[in-house]
C-alpha cells in the first residue's frame, strides 16, 4: 500500500442524512478525507459520532447522500462488502469472538483478505500466510503472550487492544476506529495512543474520540459534529482557535 | 453425571443379569410393544392379558409340561427400536414375538423376521401379530413366518359392508378418515364394496383429514351435515376419534357412526361425554357382553386382578389360545415344528366360541365379527367400560365363511 | 354455498379465539422475557389436569379460579429455580430448558393422572346451546370460551397499555436493554410475567379441557401450532398473536369447506411415468386434507417475506 | 519469522505438517478400536445396539455443526436424516436385482447427496434467518416435510414405509452384508470416514468462521463474511452428513418410515447433542452413545425412563450446560498437570451423597409410579432387588430422608470438589 498523494479522497461523504422515525441524527455531512490522513471527530455525546460510523460502514443504511471509498460508491451496500473493499472497523463496546482464542480472533479476520475466504478444504493451521499475519499483529498490538486465551477472558483493555488487532488483520486501507480509549486507565492510554500511532502509518485513520489530549496529539485533522452537522474540520490548532467550536462543544475544556 | 453412572451401573446390571440363562424349556414370548409413552395405556394392557394367561396356563401345568414365560419389550412405537428389541428378544432365547400396536412397527417386524430367519437358517423366529391390520402384511408383503390374529381392514370392511347390505335405512354415507395408508386403504374398500353391495347407497363425501393434527373437528362436522349424510365410517382411532365424536355430540348431528376404533381407549368416555347413545357402532372380533360363559368367566377373572384397567382384548387369547394348541399338537416349541399345525387350523373363538379358521394361504385368520354399539347396558349385562355405566349391545353378528376375501399373498416357504 | 360459509365462519371465528386462549400468555412471555416458552402447551395440560381435578371436588368455577394459580405458583417457581438459572447461558439454553421440561411435565402428569383420557365435562350450568344456526347448534361453553378470551385479550391490553408492568413490558418491546436499567425489580418482575404466562395457558386448558380431550398427552398432540400463532402475529405483539389467530382459525376452517385439488384446477397430471406415480399423490391431494398443514406453510412464508411478523415491533 | 522467542510466550502455533503419528494417530487407534469393539460386545444385541450408534454419531455430529459450531438451533434436522435413508433405500430398491454393479457400500453417497440437495433447498429458505427466527422456520419445515411424508403415499410408502433388502446388491469381496456383522463394519467405515470429515472441516477457514458466526455474527460481517452465505453453507453441509447418516440407517434396519424424520428424531438429536455437550468435537459422538444406549436399555429398568431422561437434560442444561464432554474436558488440566489425584477423591466424596440422593429421588418415583399407573399389580414392589410396599410409609420416609441427606451431602462434597479444583488448578500456575 503505497500512498501515492491522488486527488481522489480515501472517504468522501457527501451530504449524508440519516432518520430514525423523525427523529434526524445525521443532518447532511459533506466531508473529504484524503488518504494516509489521520482524522479524527469530536463531538458531544449524542451528536451522532456513532451513527456516522454506522453509516460509512455499512451497519446503517443512510436515509440520504452518499459515501465514496477511494471514489467508488458505497452508499448503503452491506458492510461484509465494504469490509472486501478495505475499509475496516473497531467498535466502542466491545465486539470480539469471546469463545475464540485471541489467535482465532485474529486469524478470522485475516482470512477473506488472504484469500481463503469460505474454504472448507484447506486446513487452516498450515495456512503459512494467516499464520504469519496473525503473528505479525499480535506482536504489533502486544498480545502475543496471550495468544492461547479466550477472548472473553482477557482484561479490558487487553481487549481493546485486540478490537484494533481485528480492524487492522484484514489489511485495510481505511480504518476507523470508535472511541478506542474509553474506559482506560491513564497508562494504558498511553500505550493505545502508540499502538494507533503505530497501525495508522501507511493508512487512511478516522477515529472518535473523547479524550481531547489524544486528539490533538494523534490528529492530522479534526471534525467536529454537533447535532449531526459538521460545524468545523481542520486543523487541530485552527480547531482549538475556532470560536463557535469553543463555544458549541470545547467551552473552557481546552487548555 | 452421577445420574448417568447410577443408570449406566443399573443398565449394565441388567443386561449382566440378563446373560444368566433361564431354564432352558421355558416357552419364552417376546413381546413387543409400547411399554412407555403415551401409547404405553395400550401396550400395558397386552402385556397384563398375556401374563395372566400366562400365569393361567402354568397354573394348569403348562404347555406339554413347559412353563410359559412373557418378556416386555419397550418398542416406544417406533419401527426401528422395535427391531433393536425383537433382537434383543432373539438374543436372551426368544423365538416367538407377539406385537399389535401399530402397522408400522408391525411391517418392521414381518420383515425383519423374515429376513432373519433366511439369513439364519438355523434361527426360527416366528411372529405373531394381534394387532396390526394393515392389509398388505396378509397379501403382497406376506411372510410365512407371520400371521395374522385380527382381522385386517379389507375382512372388517367386508363384515361391515355385508352388515350394512342388510340395512335399508342406510341412503347416504360419508365417509372420513386419517390420511395416510390405513384411512384410505378403509376408505377405498368402502367404496368398492359399498358399490357392488349396494349400489343405491350414495357416497356423499369422502374425506381426509391429517393425522392427529386437529384441534377442533365443527368445520368436517359441518360439511357432514351438509352432505346430508345419514351414516358416516370411519376408521379414526385416538384423539382423531374422540374429538370427531364431540365435536358431532356439539353441533347436533344426526347420523350413525359405523367406526373401526370406538372401543379402543377413550372411545366410550368420549361417546358418552356426546350422548349419542346407540348411535355409534363398532366392529371387531368380540365384546364382552355376547352371554359366553368360558368368555365371561375369564373376564370376571381378569377384571379382578387388573381392576384398574379391565379391558379386555379377545384376539390376545385367539393368539395365545392357537399358539398353545398348535405346539402341543407339534409337541415342540420350535416355530418350525408348529408353524404347520398352525396353518389352516379350525378354532372356537374366545369370544364367544364361534368357528374360525387360519387361512394356509396367507396366514390370516377368519373368525366371527361382531357389530356392537354403545349406550346403556340391558340389566342382564354386567360389563360397562371405561366406568361410564354404558357398554357394548351386540347388535349383528358375522360369520367367519362370511368375512372372506381373495389374497394376493404369494407365500414364499422354507425349504 | 351460503350456508357453509356462514357455519365456516362462525366456526373459524370459536376455533381462533380458543387459539388465542392457548396463546396469550405465550406471546406475554415472549414480549417480556425474549423467552419462547416450548413446554407452553404443557402448562396449558397442567391447567386441565388441575381443572378437572377441582372441579371433581369444589366444582368448575373453582377449577376456573384455582388451577390457574396453581400453575402460577409452579410456574413462578420453574422460573425462579430454574429458567433464571439458566438465563445466563443465553437464549438456546432457555428454549433447551424449557423443552427438557416438556418431557417431565408429561412424564409426572402420566405418573399422576394415568395415561388414558380423563372424564372432565362441561358444567352443568353452562351444558345448554346457545344457539342454532342452520341447523346447527352452538353449545354455551364454546361461546363462554370466546368471551373469555376476548377478556382477557382486552385486560391484557389495558395491563400493557396502562400500568408501570406494561411500561416495562412496551419498553423491552423496543430496547431489550433498557429492561436492565430497570434494576433489581427485574428478576420479580420476570418471575411474576412468568408465572402470569403460564396462568394464562392454564385458564386455557380449564376451557378447552371438556371441549378437547383431556389427557396425559394433550400437550404433545397440540403440537407447535402456537409457536405458529405468536411467530405469524409477530413475537410479542399482543395484537399481532389476536389477529393470527383469527386468521389461522378461518384460513383453517374455510380451507375444509374446499376439495380443490391442482387436478380439478389444473386437469389431470402433467407429469408421466415412475415421477408421476410417486408425485400424483401431490396432485391430487385437496385443499381440505391439507387444511391443517397450511398454518406452517403460512408460518414459514411469512417469516421470509415478513419476518417481523403480521405487527411485530422488531424481529429479534 | 526467526523473531528472538520470549520465554513467557507459549509455543506458537506452527503451520508445519506435524509428524504422521500426531497427525493421523487418533484415527489410526479410532480404527482399530472399532475393529475389535464387535469382539468384546459380541451378542447380537451389543452388535446392532453399536449399529445404531453408529449412524447416531454421524447424526449428532451433523447436528452439532449448526447447534455447537454455528450456533443454530434447528428443530427440524431429522428432515435431512430421513429425506437421505429413503433416497439411499429407493436407489437401493431400483437397483436390487439388475445387474447394476454398484456395491453397497457406496450407497450411502445417495444419502449424502440427497441431504444435500435438501439442505440446499431448506437452507436457502431458513438460513436468512437466525436465532428464534430461523428455529421457528426448521419448525415449520419439519412439520410440512413430515405431513407430506402422509400425503405422498406412494413415495414415502405409508405407514409400513419403504422396505428393502441390502443383501440384493451385487456382492464384492464375497461380502453379502446379510450377517450384522458386516454391516457393522460398512456402519463403522462409513462412521469413521464422516467423523474424520467433519472434524477436518471444523479445521478449515470455514469452520472457523463459523465458530466466530456462532460467537458474533454481527462483527463477522465487519471482517468481511457474509454471515447469511456462512450459515447457509453450514445447514447444507450438516445436511450432507446427515443424509449419510440417514442412508446407513436404511441399510441397517432395511426399513425407512416416516416416523424417522419426525419431530420426535429431531428432539432426540438435540438431546443426544446437547447431553454429549455442545462445545466439543467429541461431545455429539459421547451424547450418541449414551442417549442412545440409555434409550433402548433404561426403558427395561423402569417403564418411567422418560422422566429421568427429561431430568438428566434439564439438570444438564443447568448446571453443566457443556455436557459430559465439558465435564470430561475440565479435568484435562489436571490430568497434565497430574494434579488430578488430588481432586479425584473429592469427587468420589461427592459421588457417593450423589447416588443416595439420587436413589431417594427414584425411589420416590418408583413408589408414585407403582401407586399411580401401576396399581393393578398392587403396592407391592421390589427396588434394588429390595422387596417392600408402596402402601405403607417407611418406605416414603427412608426416601425422603435419603434424597434430603444426599443432598445436602452431596452439596457440601460438591463445594469442597470445587474448592480443591481450583486449588489444584491453582497449583499447576505456580513456578
Amino acid at each position: 500500500m503505497t500512498q501515492t498523494k491522488t486527488p481522489v479522497p480515501a472517504l468522501r461523504l457527501s451530504g449524508l442524512e440519516k432518520s430514525f422515525g423523525p427523529m434526524k441524527i445525521i443532518r447532511g455531512i459533506d466531508l473529504d478525507i484524503p488518504a494516509g490522513e489521520r482524522h479524527a471527530v469530536i463531538g458531544p455525546n449524542g451528536a451522532g459520532k456513532s451513527t456516522l460510523f454506522h453509516l460509512i460502514s455499512g451497519h446503517y443504511q443512510p436515509s440520504g447522500g452518499s459515501v465514496r471509498l477511494h471514489g467508488d460508491d458505497i452508499t448503503g451496500i452491506p458492510p461484509q462488502l465494504i469490509a472486501r473493499r478495505g475499509l475496516s472497523r473497531s467498535f466502542q463496546v466491545t465486539n470480539l469472538f469471546p469463545q475464540l482464542t485471541v489467535w482465532e480472533n485474529v486469524r478470522c479476520a485475516t482470512l477473506w483478505a488472504l484469500g481463503h475466504k469460505y474454504s472448507f478444504w484447506r486446513n487452516v493451521e498450515r495456512l503459512a500466510d494467516a499464520r504469519q499475519r496473525t503473528e505479525e499483529i499480535l506482536r504489533e498490538i502486544n498480545l502475543i503472550e496471550r495468544w492461547n486465551m479466550p477472548a472473553g477472558v482477557l482484561a479490558y483493555a487487553e481487549q481493546r487492544a485486540l478490537e484494533i488487532g481485528l480492524a487492522i488483520a484484514s489489511n485495510a486501507n481505511t480504518l476507523l476506529l470508535d472511541e478506542p480509549m474509553a474506559g482506560m486507565s491513564h497508562g494504558e492510554t498511553e500505550h493505545m495512543v502508540e499502538l494507533i500511532r503505530k497501525v495508522s502509518e501507511n493508512r487512511t485513520l478516522l477515529m472518535i474520540e473523547h479524550d481531547m489530549g489524544v486528539v490533538f496529539d494523534l490528529a492530522d485533522r479534526i471534525s467536529v459534529l454537533v447535532y449531526g452537522e459538521v460545524i468545523a474540520s481542520d486543523t487541530p490548532e485552527r480547531i482549538k482557535a475556532n470560536a463557535s467550536v469553543q463555544q458549541a462543544y470545547l467551552g473552557t475544556e481546552v487548555a | 453425571m452421577k445420574k448417568l453412572v447410577a443408570s449406566t451401573v443399573l443398565a449394565l446390571s441388567v443386561i449382566g443379569a440378563s446373560v444368566v440363562p433361564a431354564a432352558a424349556d421355558n416357552i419364552k414370548i417376546g413381546y413387543v410393544d409400547p411399554l412407555s409413552g403415551g401409547a404405553a395405556s395400550i401396550g400395558q394392557i397386552g402385556l397384563n392379558q398375556l401374563n395372566f394367561i400366562a400365569d393361567t396356563a402354568n397354573k394348569n401345568g403348562g404347555i406339554n409340561g413347559e412353563q410359559v414365560e412373557v418378556i416386555g419389550y419397550d418398542n416406544q412405537i417406533n419401527p426401528q427400536t422395535s427391531l433393536v428389541q425383537v433382537q434383543k428378544a432373539i438374543d436372551e432365547g426368544v423365538r416367538i414375538i407377539i406385537q399389535g400396536n401399530g402397522s408400522s412397527v408391525g411391517s418392521a417386524i414381518e420383515g425383519f423376521v423374515a429376513k432373519y430367519n433366511r439369513r439364519n437358517p438355523d434361527a426360527h423366529i416366528v411372529y405373531l401379530n394381534y394387532g396390526a391390520i394393515d392389509p398388505v402384511m396378509t397379501n403382497d408383503n406376506c411372510s410365512y413366518w407371520h400371521f395374522g390374529f385380527d382381522a385386517n381392514t379389507n375382512v372388517k370392511m367386508a363384515a361391515l359392508t355385508n352388515f350394512i347390505k342388510q340395512r335399508a335405512e342406510i341412503k347416504k354415507v360419508y365417509l372420513i378418515n386419517q390420511d395416510y395408508s390405513f384411512g384410505h386403504a378403509v376408505a377405498d374398500t368402502a367404496v368398492s364394496m359399498l358399490k357392488e353391495k349396494r349400489p343405491d347407497i350414495e357416497i356423499v363425501g369422502n374425506e381426509f383429514h391429517p393425522l392427529v393434527k386437529i384441534t377442533d373437528f365443527s368445520p368436517y362436522i359441518a360439511k357432514i351435515k351438509a352432505s346430508g349424510a345419514d351414516t358416516v365410517i370411519t376408521s379414526n382411532w385416538g384423539q382423531d376419534f374422540s374429538l370427531l365424536i364431540k365435536a358431532a355430540g356439539q353441533s347436533g348431528l344426526d347420523v350413525n357412526w359405523y367406526t373401526y376404533y370406538a372401543g379402543a381407549a377413550g372411545g366410550p368416555t368420549a361417546i358418552k361425554q356426546a350422548d349419542m347413545a346407540g348411535r355409534v357402532f363398532q366392529i371387531n372380533e368380540g365384546i364382552s357382553n355376547l352371554g359366553y360363559e368360558p368368555a365371561e368367566n375369564t373376564a370376571r377373572e381378569y377384571g379382578a386382578r387388573y381392576k384398574d384397567a379391565p379391558v379386555l382384548f379377545p384376539r390376545i387369547f385367539n393368539t395365545t389360545a392357537m399358539l398353545f394348541k398348535a405346539i402341543e399338537a407339534a409337541g415342540s416349541q420350535d416355530p418350525a415344528d408348529f408353524i404347520p399345525k398352525l396353518e389352516g387350523m379350525k378354532y372356537a373363538s374366545f369370544s364367544a366360541g364361534g368357528d374360525s379358521f387360519m387361512r394356509k394361504d396367507d396366514h390370516q385368520l377368519f373368525q366371527p365379527l361382531y357389530i356392537s354399539s354403545f349406550g346403556p347396558l340391558a340389566s342382564d349385562k354386567a360389563f360397562d367400560e371405561e366406568h361410564t355405566g354404558w357398554g357394548w349391545n351386540k347388535v349383528g353378528e358375522i360369520a367367519a365363511k362370511d368375512t372372506v376375501v381373495p389374497t394376493t399373498c404369494k407365500m414364499k416357504r422354507p425349504g | 354455498m351460503f350456508e357453509i360459509l356462514f357455519i365456516s365462519t362462525i366456526n373459524g371465528v370459536l376455533y381462533g379465539m380458543l387459539l388465542f386462549l392457548m396463546a396469550s400468555g405465550l406471546t406475554v412471555i415472549f414480549s417480556m422475557m425474549g423467552v419462547l416458552n416450548l413446554a407452553h402447551a404443557s402448562f396449558y395440560m397442567l391447567g386441565a389436569f388441575f381443572g378437572f381435578e377441582i372441579t371433581l371436588h369444589m366444582g368448575f368455577w373453582a377449577g376456573l379460579v384455582f388451577a390457574p394459580l396453581i400453575v402460577a405458583g409452579i410456574g413462578m417457581v420453574v422460573e425462579r429455580y430454574g429458567l433464571r438459572h439458566v438465563h445466563r447461558h443465553g437464549h438456546v439454553a432457555e428454549l433447551l430448558f424449557t423443552f427438557g421440561l416438556t418431557f417431565v411435565i408429561q412424564e409426572v402428569v402420566e405418573m399422576v393422572w394415568g395415561k388414558l383420557p380423563v372424564d372432565y365435562r362441561v358444567p352443568a350450568s353452562l351444558d345448554f346451546s346457545a344457539f342454532t344456526v342452520f341447523a346447527t347448534t352452538y353449545p354455551a361453553f364454546k361461546i363462554f370460551a370466546l368471551l373469555v378470551s376476548v377478556v382477557i385479550f382486552l385486560a391484557l391490553l389495558m395491563v400493557i397499555r396502562r400500568t408501570r408492568i406494561g411500561l416495562i413490558v412496551q419498553a423491552a418491546l423496543s430496547h431489550p436493554d433498557m429492561v436492565g436499567m430497570l434494576g433489581h425489580n427485574v428478576d420479580r418482575v420476570f418471575m411474576l410475567v412468568f408465572g402470569v404466562g403460564v396462568a394464562l395457558a392454564a385458564v386455557a386448558g380449564v376451557i378447552a379441557g371438556p371441549v378437547l380431550v383431556t389427557q396425559s398427552n394433550m400437550a404433545g398432540l397440540l403440537g407447535p401450532i402456537l409457536f405458529v400463532v405468536v411467530v405469524v402475529g409477530g413475537l410479542g405483539s399482543l395484537g399481532g398473536a389476536f389477529v393470527a389467530s383469527l386468521l389461522i382459525g378461518l384460513v383453517q376452517t374455510y380451507a375444509v369447506a374446499f376439495n380443490i385439488s391442482l387436478a380439478d384446477v389444473f386437469g389431470s397430471s402433467p407429469l408421466s411415468g415412475d415421477v408421476a406415480f410417486y408425485l400424483d399423490d401431490l396432485w391430487n391431494v385437496t385443499v381440505a386434507q391439507v387444511a391443517p398443514i397450511l398454518p406452517y406453510l403460512l408460518l414459514v412464508l411469512i417469516l421470509i417475506f415478513r419476518p417481523r411478523g403480521l405487527m411485530g415491533t422488531n424481529n429479534r | 519469522m526467526s523473531q528472538k522467542t520470549d520465554m513467557k510466550i507459549p509455543a506458537l502455533p506452527s503451520d508445519k505438517r506435524s509428524s504422521f503419528l500426531a497427525r493421523f494417530g487418533i484415527w489410526i487407534v479410532a480404527a482399530i478400536v472399532l475393529a475389535g469393539l464387535p469382539y468384546v460386545f459380541s451378542s447380537g444385541l451389543a452388535v446392532s445396539t453399536m449399529c445404531m450408534m453408529g449412524t447416531m454419531i454421524i447424526f449428532a455430529l451433523s447436528y452439532n455443526m449448526l447447534l455447537g459450531q454455528t450456533g443454530l438451533l434447528s428443530f427440524g434436522h431429522a428432515v435431512f436424516f430421513g429425506l437421505g435413508g429413503f433416497l439411499t433405500a429407493w436407489a437401493m430398491n431400483a437397483v436390487a436385482g439388475t445387474s447394476s454393479p454398484v456395491p453397497l457400500f457406496l450407497f450411502p453417497i445417495m444419502g449424502g447427496f440427497t441431504g444435500l440437495v435438501f439442505g440446499i433447498i431448506f437452507g436457502a429458505v431458513s438460513t436468512k434467518r437466525s436465532g428464534t427466527a430461523f428455529a421457528m422456520i426448521t419448525l415449520g419445515i419439519a412439520e410440512l416435510v413430515s405431513s407430506s411424508a402422509l400425503i405422498l403415499r406412494h413415495f414415502f410408502g405409508g405407514e409400513e414405509g419403504i422396505t428393502l433388502d441390502r443383501t440384493d446388491m451385487v456382492q464384492v469381496l464375497g461380502l453379502s452384508f446379510g450377517p450384522q456383522i458386516q454391516v457393522y463394519y460398512l456402519i463403522a467405515v462409513w462412521c469413521l470416514i464422516s467423523v474424520a470429515a467433519m472434524y477436518a472441516i471444523t479445521c478449515t477457514p470455514f469452520g472457523r468462521i463459523c465458530n466466530a458466526v456462532r460467537d458474533n455474527p454481527e462483527r463477522v460481517r465487519f471482517i468481511g463474511y457474509n454471515t447469511q452465505t456462512v450459515r447457509f453453507m453450514a445447514f447444507s453441509l450438516s445436511g450432507l452428513f446427515a443424509g449419510i447418516g440417514g442412508g446407513l440407517a436404511a441399510i441397517n434396519f432395511e426399513i425407512m418410515n416416516s416416523a424417522q424424520m419426525g419431530v420426535g428424531e429431531s428432539g432426540a438429536v438435540i438431546l443426544m447433542t446437547y447431553i454429549g455437550g455442545i462445545g466439543n468435537f467429541a461431545g455429539p459422538i459421547i451424547g450418541a452413545i449414551v442417549v442412545t444406549y440409555l434409550q433402548l436399555m433404561l426403558s427395561d429398568v423402569t417403564d418411567v425412563w422418560q422422566l429421568y431422561f427429561g431430568l438428566l437434560f434439564i439438570g444438564m442444561v443447568m448446571y453443566a450446560p457443556r455436557g459430559l464432554a465439558g465435564l470430561l474436558a475440565l479435568q484435562q488440566p489436571l490430568l497434565q498437570t497430574r494434579q488430578l489425584h488430588h481432586v479425584a477423591p473429592y469427587y468420589i466424596l461427592a459421588l457417593l451423597p450423589g447416588l443416595v440422593a439420587i436413589s431417594g429421588l427414584s425411589m420416590v418415583i418408583e413408589m408414585t409410579y407403582q401407586l399411580a399407573v401401576k396399581t393393578a399389580a398392587g403396592p407391592a414392589m421390589v427396588f434394588f432387588y429390595i422387596p417392600f410396599n408402596a402402601n405403607s410409609p417407611l418406605p416414603w420416609i427412608i426416601a425422603v430422608i435419603l434424597f434430603a441427606v444426599g443432598t445436602w451431602l452431596f452439596l457440601r462434597a460438591a463445594r469442597l470438589a470445587g474448592d480443591a479444583y481450583s486449588q489444584a488448578l491453582a497449583w499447576r500456575k505456580l513456578p
